[in-house]
């Protein structure tokens, strides 16, 4: 039975066959992957796609990658927030007043709490929605093919293309120290 | 909230029907249209309240009452503010027989007993069974005995009549009638009466052990006089009995006199008075008091000699002055000497016909002494007796146990009873024909001479209870046993005949359709008192009362708000906390602290007390306010039948009592045992709802020396409060000087903050030791109205509590219990600090030394701040304020955060811990019919919602309508508060700050005496306190 | 990427090895993969055994629990002035333990503390489990615990809006922000250690299982670089929020004006106290659970001996506030505030005070000492005592302070726990211990992509 | 593109859905039922057709905080003389000279924590047809708004600032 259910799950979880077409190269050294990449862009590859278990500061550098967005995104998710969290106390204090412990109807000191913290709240969830959106998460296929090494200790390199051109790169890719690279086409 | 508790739909319609439908279709039993005060009766209508004179039957003072009826249904009773008993007053325990009529344990229907259980009979069944077994017993050759309560008026007419018919003998059997005073007031004056004493004339007063605040006489009315009198900075009130009543804590001076050392004392000042040529009356009295000097007298009653002096010229020179003779916990085997001891004091100064009058003398010589009911047990054990009716009276258990009345009843063939509860005395009965409570039946009353008061049927008799009045029962049966040819037809014509008879007389000219209506809306007719002068006759001879037993210590037995027992089955007055102990539903037994730690016991630890009569074990209370050499235990608990709430409450002290009585009136001693105490191993299960009696300097209650006051230096140009600012504060206060007085005073006034010169007080020092101006600059104008808009309300609610008229009785608490519908939760619920009243009388021991005692009374109830902390820290707004000042607190919107109660410094918000409102929960508080009483105005509290004070808001808004639909401005004083409403001493006014002239504007801003409990926090209370002015007697 | 001053890499040495970090040769990045993800595996009768008596004392509190709604707060000992006890000690104390995640993860992230990364994963787990046993005593100590959803601000036919100026309300806000944001924080953090699971599933439910935690997270150079930034941002905000939720739940008693409350301390008072509680619950946590599946190398004891010293920190930090608020209290001029410091330490419930300060105060007091701090038992058995200290001291502020009021009348009327509140504490650990026990079972419960960055990364040139 | 057209429609038709289940304030004439009443008693004849006014019978309604339902001799004062052959007549003369109230059946039941006034409104000039509907209408009687609290709060918001009789939000006016 649970072999069964087992079974049906990994058929789901297969899905449909997509076809890439491309280079994947794997490497054991951050180095190689380094100057593979600098060598790559410098043929004028610019659709690299770097693979690995951790973040490499080495592969960022060379593969040219700006800061993130969503460090604006997060910000204006926390000055919405801040400004939403003000304005629904105001506005409930317009809408019904009632006042409490001889305070003024619009007693600031109080209201920066809710406003603090709806800052926060919405600021932290526009930081996740920007994370996941711009890192197009959740999906369920790889955008490129993927090896479960790539989250051991192996790093990946995908170049997209096909022909010659893919034949170049694969034996550029050998050329640069890779344990095993596959021709996508 | 619960709907479920107030009524079932089918319930409210027939209710609502009845005003009309009674009468119009005249289906309803009682063919009287029931007059309601000050209303047409055409206009009787749903949803308005209507009100009915009626008297109270709970003592013998016979206060006029006012029942305020709702639906069809008494909800609220007060005093008839045009009764001159009562004058709109009414004590708790008036207040809460409400709970008398509403009982859940009352007799449902005519009973017999069949073996040991009883069986229900129909009403024509019962009847004709008791009239066949009267019937023989009337000519078993035999005698019939009819026991009924005090009921002057119609009712003794008829049960006189009916003995007199049956040849039989009627007693009155009333447990705590002061017949020694009686029997006193004969003997010296040649007037076997009781006389009216005028608290308000009298600029000093000595009381001889008469609780005269709480049972004694007649408690409201004296209160309103005693408060009266106290008003006057200079009047003086000096108590002398051994242990501290509440009348004795009201006092300026406590004299622990030795028990029954009270005759001593009084002749000892009389002596003094004499001696010292301060008599107006003098002659041939000075050899009865030669040999009570006042050296003789301090060895006698360990009073000091100059006490008894200074106490007997002040007494004298005070004129008109007053005695007050004593109550039960005094009466001991020399009660009528005692009692003519202080007629003696009174003769002397010549207070007598001025302060003591007998033109309003009571109603009271239809009431057999104790000595008769001795006589008929005698004569029951013999078989003398071959019926026994009872009616209203509890003698097996009232009387104490070596009477032998329950014994000998045994011996009686056929017992019947017209009560309307299975109390001890019904409980030995045969048959029951149950009565119907005064609420629901006509009748009347003349407790005070001339004084004849209407007793209305409020409402329609309740339909669960198949009861009938007593009088038509008593007629029945005479009919049926064949000597009721002379009786009248019905108790109705009865009633009606003797009005009829009085109109004749007090008609003034009105036909008798006017002068009936005029009767039952104002609530009776008022006689001219008839100047009566007295003049001294002659003394009994004196003589120092003995008390019994092998004990060491002396027991006195002290009667409370349970009176002499019948109070007990009803849980507003269990629940109300002794105004001594704090102690709720229960007995306890008083104790001096150093008795205790001979004894070994800590407060709250049980003791068994021993006489040569019996024993009893319940737990101690520690108080100072007792002699050593004595112990006191209070009167009216542990019945063992009657009913849920007072069977196995408490302890019977009566059962303590050896045979003794006071041989001159016949009057049982109940001063006259001797009692041991020894430690207990039983568990306490006390229940208190003030633990800690001492005030740690934080100036809940205040005082003002009477010095001060008259002195003048609390100017106007001063907020209140300024007496507090220490010597060095006067730099901060702008040269403000009241340095004599504090050196002196006691509380806030004798331990003054000792500063160096020229201290000035840090900004943020909040101590309430401060004066406020350092708090919050000159206290503002409590009318503004928070962040709301200026215009936004007319009124600004507030509330002024007079410490020096308040007794500390607790009627207020009791009213509020009955205008709010506020549940009891029982002794274990009040162990684990749950009860929910809303005002509690916080009383503060700041001294308890005889002679210099202090002990303050502060009624603390929601203070509706202007600041409220409450408020601010609810999440949902269940409480906020509103615009007219009012700390409002909405139960439905409430989740029960609990957070406002921590945050309120005066602690006056009380939980609804427990559903106390759903029927099928064991915490119900309402138990069929106790849910007929509650206030339709206001909300009944489910589980888990925080409730407090609300200054009555459903009476507020109720003035501000009818204010409304005539087109006016509100009056002053038309809206008052329950708690107002119900004071006997008028401590508390309600009123409307924003109306200048109100008495409540005066009072909180114009008032010397003003002040806000805890002031220092800035919560601008809206209830503004005035201190209690602090007396020294002095000659 | 240039390296920035919001490079959390900052701090590594010049061959990109951490020198904080794990330092064991014998560790690889594929080692510590199975090191880490073999707690995911069928567990034994040690972990059932442990998990039905978890279970068992779970039901209990929840039976108490529905005792308590069907016939009202009463049966816990509440009394008139002591309207708030254990519930809200409870509440309190488990907020204060749920603050060490974040302050582990964000704070210690924020400030290049790597040695975190081994522990990071249970304090956050802790984090979210205990704002989720946090989260539930605020409602179970209402009078009416169906109305929760009044406190929250949304549009009602009644056109009614809650009190934004009470510091309930506040705690509405603070805790749910709290809740939501530690949860994200934990669940982005597991993002590709939730891959690496998924890689190494053997079946095809866990397969499936583990995708939806890592959301098909490949690794992606794009992939973590906005990983990285938001991981960042999220460490950001989650610090002051950490700060400022302990502060409003000490604000609901220091904007009280209850003496023994209000007091201006009790912000930095109670965020210390929240971290030094949690703190000790980390290692109570992970001292078994290093110890049970053989991670001395992952956690190794330098780690232990870095949270042992923050526990002593902070237990110096709370014990001068304790002398702090008895100093003011003698100093200042508020007579109640002297009344009640007296009272706590002398009265009815001096035993709770003394508690509170031995275990807080006076039994850290050995952490100064090495051996004390590296040896394992030990540290177990102080943290114990620390997390009970810690318990009283939320306990005797709470309590005591009501018990004492400004109003002399209501004083003595004393608390007593009762059976329910016991049950309803003991079902409270139950109930989070069950959430860990299941946590540490079924995602992985050490970070190995953080981990794996301390190791130093393989180098041709190096290895050549 | 695609998933932003899902989002939107999911959204759009639970914000629909949400207006469904929002139960209007006032109920639809025809559509709803009151309750069966022991004496099939039309409004619609008497205050319709016969021009009856409602004070006749309600007469506490301007008197009281509670609008009376009439005793039953109010109704004999016609139905003595008036139609006494019908069979719901005699069904009220069965109750009549039973002395029995008949067990009408409430259709407007307010919690017990709402005190409601009925004196203050109508003397403020409140229509019973602005609360109780088009009683005219009516042959069986039920009820006609939500009597929720949004409902009592829209009409005491409009009418806050009226001049001579300014409604109150202050929450103790019901609730006490």
């Amino acid at each position: 039975m649970i072999k069964k259910i087992d079974a049906l799950v990994g058929k789901l979880l297969e899905g449909p066959k997509v076809v890439h077409r491309g280079v994947l190269g794997v490497f054991y050294y951050v180095d190689d992957v380094t100057t593979l990449v600098t060598t790559l862009r410098g043929l004028g590859h610019t659709n690299i796609t770097v693979t690995s278990p951790v973040p490499h500061h080495d592969v960022e550098k060379a593969l040219g990658q700006g800061p993130s967005l969503v460090r604006w995104v997060t910000f204006c998710g926390g000055f919405l927030g801040a400004t939403a969290g003000f304005s629904l106390c105001f506005y409930s204090m317009y809408s019904w007043p009632l006042v409490v412990g001889g305070k003024e109807l619009t007693s600031l000191p109080p209201f920066v709490v809710i406003g603090y913290e709806s800052m926060i709240l919405l600021g932290a969830l526009s930081n996740l929605i920007a994370m996941l959106a711009l890192a197009r998460l959740p999906q369920l296929k790889a955008p490129a093919p993927y090896d479960a090494r790539f989250t051991e200790d192996r790093i990946g390199v995908w170049v997209p293309g096909d022909g010659p051109e893919a034949e170049r790169v694969r034996d550029l890719m050998r050329g640069h120290g890779a344990e095993e690279v596959t021709l996508h086409a | 909230m619960s709907d479920s508790v107030v009524f079932t739909r089918r319930d409210f319609l027939k209710l609502a029907g009845i005003g009309v439908a009674a009468a119009t279709s005249g289906c309803a039993q009682p063919a009287e249209k029931l007059i309601p005060y000050l209303v047409a009766p055409q206009d009787i209508l749903p949803g308005i309240p209507y009100w009915y004179a009626s008297t109270c039957r709970e003592c013998s003072a016979g206060c006029g009452t006012l029942v305020k009826t709702r639906e069809g249904r008494a909800i609220k009773i007060e005093g008839n503010p045009e009764h001159p008993v009562s004058r709109g007053a009414l004590c708790a325990r008036g207040q809460a027989s409400l709970q008398g009529f509403y009982d859940p344990d009352r007799v449902v229907a005519p009973m017999l007993r069949e073996g040991g259980a009883w069986k229900k009979l129909t009403w024509d069944d019962a009847l004709k069974l008791a009239s066949e077994k009267l019937g023989a017993a009337r000519t078993s050759g035999k005698t019939i005995a009819l026991i009924t309560d005090h009921a002057p008026g119609s009712f003794e007419g008829l049960a006189q009549a009916w003995t007199a018919a049956a040849g039989g003998t009627h007693l009155v059997f009333e447990a705590f009638h002061p017949h020694a005073q009686r029997e006193a007031n004969r003997r010296t004056f040649g007037v076997a009466a009781l006389p009216e004493y005028d608290f308000e004339q009298a600029n000093f007063v000595v009381s001889f052990g008469g609780d005269f605040l709480e049972t004694w006489g007649s408690p409201v009315a004296q209160a309103r006089g005693f408060a009266a009198m106290r008003a006057r900075p200079e009047a003086g009130f000096v108590a002398v009995e051994p242990r501290l009543s509440l009348t004795g804590a009201n006092a300026d001076e406590w004299v622990a006199v030795k028990p029954g050392g009270e005759m001593a004392m009084a002749l000892g000042m009389v002596h003094v008075i004499i001696a010292d040529g301060l008599a107006s009356n003098g002659a041939g009295v000075a050899d009865i008091v030669a040999a009570y000097t006042p050296e003789a007298v301090e060895a006698q009653t360990d009073v000091p000699s100059v006490t008894i002096t200074r106490l007997a010229r002040r007494f004298a020179q005070a004129s008109p002055s007053l005695a007050v003779p004593g109550g039960i916990a005094g009466q001991s085997e020399q009660a009528v000497a005692t009692a003519a001891a202080v007629n003696l004091l009174n003769w002397v100064v010549g207070n007598v016909g001025q302060t003591v009058r007998f033109d309003r003398a009571m109603n009271d010589e239809a009431v057999s002494p104790f000595s008769e009911l001795q006589r008929l047990a005698e004569s029951m054990e013999q078989g003398n007796v071959a019926a026994l009716v009872v009616h209203g009276a509890n003698p097996a258990y009232a009387a104490p146990g070596w009477s032998g009345f329950a014994a000998a009843a045994a011996k009686v063939p056929f017992k019947l009873s017209l009560s309307s509860v299975m109390d001890e005395t019904t409980e030995l009965c045969d048959l029951v024909l149950p009565s119907s409570h005064a609420l629901e039946s006509l009748g009347d009353s003349e407790a005070v001479r001339g004084i004849h008061s209407i007793q209305q049927p409020s409402m329609q008799r309740l339909p669960m209870f198949d009861t009938r009045p007593a009088g038509d029962t008593l007629i029945a049966l005479a009919r049926g046993a064949g000597f009721g040819a002379k009786m009248p037809a019905t108790w109705e014509e009865h009633v009606i005949g003797n009005w009829k008879t009085l109109h004749g007389r007090a008609g003034a000219g009105r036909p008798w359709d006017v002068f009936w209506n005029d009767v039952r809306r104002v609530g009776g007719v008022w006689d001219e008192p008839a100047a009566t002068s007295v003049s001294w006759k002659g003394a009994p001879t004196f003589a120092a009362p003995e008390l019994r037993g092998g004990g060491d210590l002396a027991l006195v037995l002290m009667p409370g708000v349970h009176y002499d027992g019948r109070g007990a089955n009803k849980p507003w007055l269990q629940e109300l906390p002794d105004p001594t102990s704090k102690i709720v539903w229960g007995s306890w037994v008083e104790m001096h602290p150093q008795t205790a730690a001979r004894v070994g016991v800590q407060d709250g630890e049980v003791v068994k007390v021993e006489t040569e009569a019996g024993s009893v074990e319940l737990p101690v209370y520690v108080y100072g306010g007792i002699r050593k050499d004595t112990i006191a235990i209070p009167l009216g608990q542990g019945h063992t039948a009657y009913g849920r709430f007072a069977k196995g409450t408490g302890v019977n002290a009566l059962a303590l009592l050896s045979p003794a009585q006071d041989a001159a009136s016949g009057s049982v001693a109940y001063l006259s045992a001797r009692a041991k105490v020894t430690k207990s191993a039983r568990v306490s299960t006390v229940a208190m709802t003030q633990r800690n009696k001492q005030q740690h300097d934080r100036e809940i209650a205040q005082v003002i020396p009477v010095a001060a006051l008259l002195a003048g230096t609390a100017g106007a140009g001063h907020a209140g409060g300024e007496h507090a600012a220490g010597a060095g504060a006067e730099g901060a206060t702008g040269g403000h000087h009241a340095a004599p007085i504090e050196q002196t005073r006691l509380g806030r006034y004798t331990e003054p903050q000792q500063r160096p010169p020229g201290w000035t007080p840090p900004a943020h020092a909040v101590t309430a030791a401060e004066p406020e101006m350092h708090v919050r600059g000159p206290r503002q104008n409590p009318v503004d109205q928070g962040s709301y808009a200026p215009n936004l309300a007319k009124h600004r609610w507030a509330m002024a509590i007079d410490l020096n008229a308040c007794t500390g009785c607790a009627a207020c608490v009791v009213a509020c219990n009955a205008e709010n519908n506020i549940p009891y939760v029982g002794p274990e619920l009040v162990r684990r600090g749950r009860e929910m009243m809303w005002i509690r009388i916080e009383r503060y021991d700041e001294r308890l030394d005889s002679a210099k005692h202090d002990v303050r009374f502060v009624p603390m109830m929601c203070q509706q701040c202007g600041d409220a902390p409450c408020e601010t820290v609810c999440p949902v707004y269940a409480t906020y304020h509103n615009p007219e000042g009012l700390n409002a607190q909405v139960y439905n919107r409430c989740v029960g955060t609990r957070y406002c109660s921590n945050n309120c410094p005066y602690k006056v918000r009380s939980f609804n811990f427990f559903d106390y409102s759903a029927p099928e929960k064991e915490t119900f508080a309402f138990a069929e019919p106790l849910n007929w009483q509650l206030n339709p105005d206001v909300t009944v509290r489910s589980k888990g919602v925080m409730e407090k004070c609300t200054f009555c808001i459903q009476r507020i808004l109720e003035g501000k309508g009818n204010a409304r639909d005539e087109n006016r401005p509100l009056r002053d004083q038309e809206i008052q508060t329950a708690c107002q409403q119900g004071c006997p001493s008028r401590a508390i006014v309600f009123g409307d700050l924003m109306d200048d002239a109100s008495q409540v504007s005066k009072l909180s801003r114009g008032s010397d005496r003003r002040y806000w409990v805890l002031n220092d926090l800035n919560t601008k209370p809206a209830v503004t306190y005035l201190k209690r002015i602090e007396r020294e007697i002095v000659t | 990427m240039t390296t920035s001053a919001l490079d959390p890499h900052a701090v590594t040495a010049s061959d990109g090895h951490d020198p904080h970090g794990v330092t064991d040769p014998a560790i690889t990045q594929k080692s510590l993969n199975a090191d880490s993800l073999r707690l995911i595996s069928k567990p034994g009768p040690w972990w059932w055994g442990i998990f039905i008596l978890d279970l068992t004392i779970l039901a209990i509190g929840m039976i108490a629990e529905r005792n308590q709604i069907a016939l009202g707060i009463g049966v816990a000992g509440h009394t008139r002035p002591v309207m708030w006890a254990s519930y809200v000690t409870n509440f309190v104390f488990w907020v204060g333990i749920a603050h060490c995640g974040t302050l582990v993860s964000a704070v210690l992230f924020l400030f290049r503390s790597h040695f975190r990364r081994s522990v990071y994963r249970i304090a956050e787990a802790m984090t979210v489990f205990g704002v989720m046993t946090a989260g539930l005593f605020p409602i179970i100590h209402l009078g009416r615990p169906w109305f929760p959803y009044w406190l929250f601000p949304y549009p009602n036919q009644r056109q009614l809006w809650p009190n934004f100026r009470s510091p309930l309300e506040w705690d509405v806000f603070a805790v749910t922000t709290y809740m939501t944001v530690s949860t994200v924080f934990f669940l982005v953090g597991m993002i590709p250690d939730a891959a690496a699971a998924r890689d190494r599933a053997k079946s095809a439910i866990a397969k499936a299982w583990f995708t939806i935690f890592s959301m098909g997270w490949t690794g992606s150079n794009v992939q973590w670089k906005h990983y990285y930034t938001a991981y960042l941002f999220f460490a950001a905000l989650a610090t002051p929020l950490v700060f400022s939720v302990h502060s409003v739940v000490s604000w609901d008693f220091a904007m009280a004006q209850v003496p023994g409350w209000h007091s201006t301390i009790f912000a930095p008072y109670f965020v210390a106290g929240a971290i030094f509680s949690g703190v000790a619950m980390v290692i109570n946590l992970i001292i078994p659970i290093r110890k049970a599946f053989k991670l001395e190398h992952i956690v190794t004891t330098d780690h232990m001996e870095k949270l042992a010293k923050l526990v002593l920190f902070t237990s110096t930090i709370v014990g001068y506030s304790y002398l702090t608020e008895f100093f003011m209290a003698w100093y200042g001029p508020s007579k109640y505030e002297r009344d009640i410091f007296w009272w706590r330490a002398t009265g009815h419930f001096a035993w709770a005070f003394w508690i509170m300060f031995t275990c807080n105060v006076i039994i850290p007091l050995s952490l100064w000492f090495k051996p004390v701090r590296r040896n394992m038992a030990v540290l177990f058995v102080l943290c114990l005592f620390v997390n009970v200290g810690m318990w009283f001291e939320r306990f005797v502020i709470i309590v005591t302070s009501l018990a004492h009021p400004f109003e002399p009348a209501t004083w003595d009327i004393n608390y007593r726990m009762s059976w329910t509140e016991a049950a309803v504490l003991a079902g409270s650990f139950a109930w989070f211990l069950m959430y860990f026990l299941i946590f540490i079972r079924v995602l992985p419960a050490f970070s190995i992509a953080e981990v794996k960055e301390t190791l130093i990364p393989p180098k041709r040139k190096a290895a050549a | 593109m695609r998933r932003a057209l899902l989002a939107i429609l999911v959204l759009g038709s639970l914000a629909l859905a949400s207006t469904a289940f929002t139960p209007p304030n006032y109920a639809v004439l025809g559509q709803s039922k009151g309750p069966t009443q022991p004496i099939k008693f039309s409004h619609k004849l008497h205050t319709n057709k016969l021009g009856m006014d409602c004070l006749y019978c309600h007469y506490g309604a301007i008197k009281s905080p509670i609008a009376n339902i009439p005793a039953v001799s109010v109704c004999m004062g016609c139905h003595k003389l008036a139609v006494t052959d019908r069979p719901e007549i005699q069904k009220l003369t069965g109750y009549a000279t039973r002395g029995e109230p008949i067990p009408w059946v409430e259709v407007y039941q307010l919690p017990q924590h709402v005190k409601f006034n009925h004196k203050r409104h109508v003397l403020a000039g409140v229509q019973c047809t602005d609360c109780h509907g088009p009683v005219k209408d009516m042959d069986v009687m039920y009820q006609y708004p939500s009597m929720k609290m949004g409902w009592c709060v829209s009409c005491h918001r409009k009418n806050m600032n009226d001049p001579k009789f300014p409604a109150s939000m202050d929450c103790l006016i019901c609730h006490h």
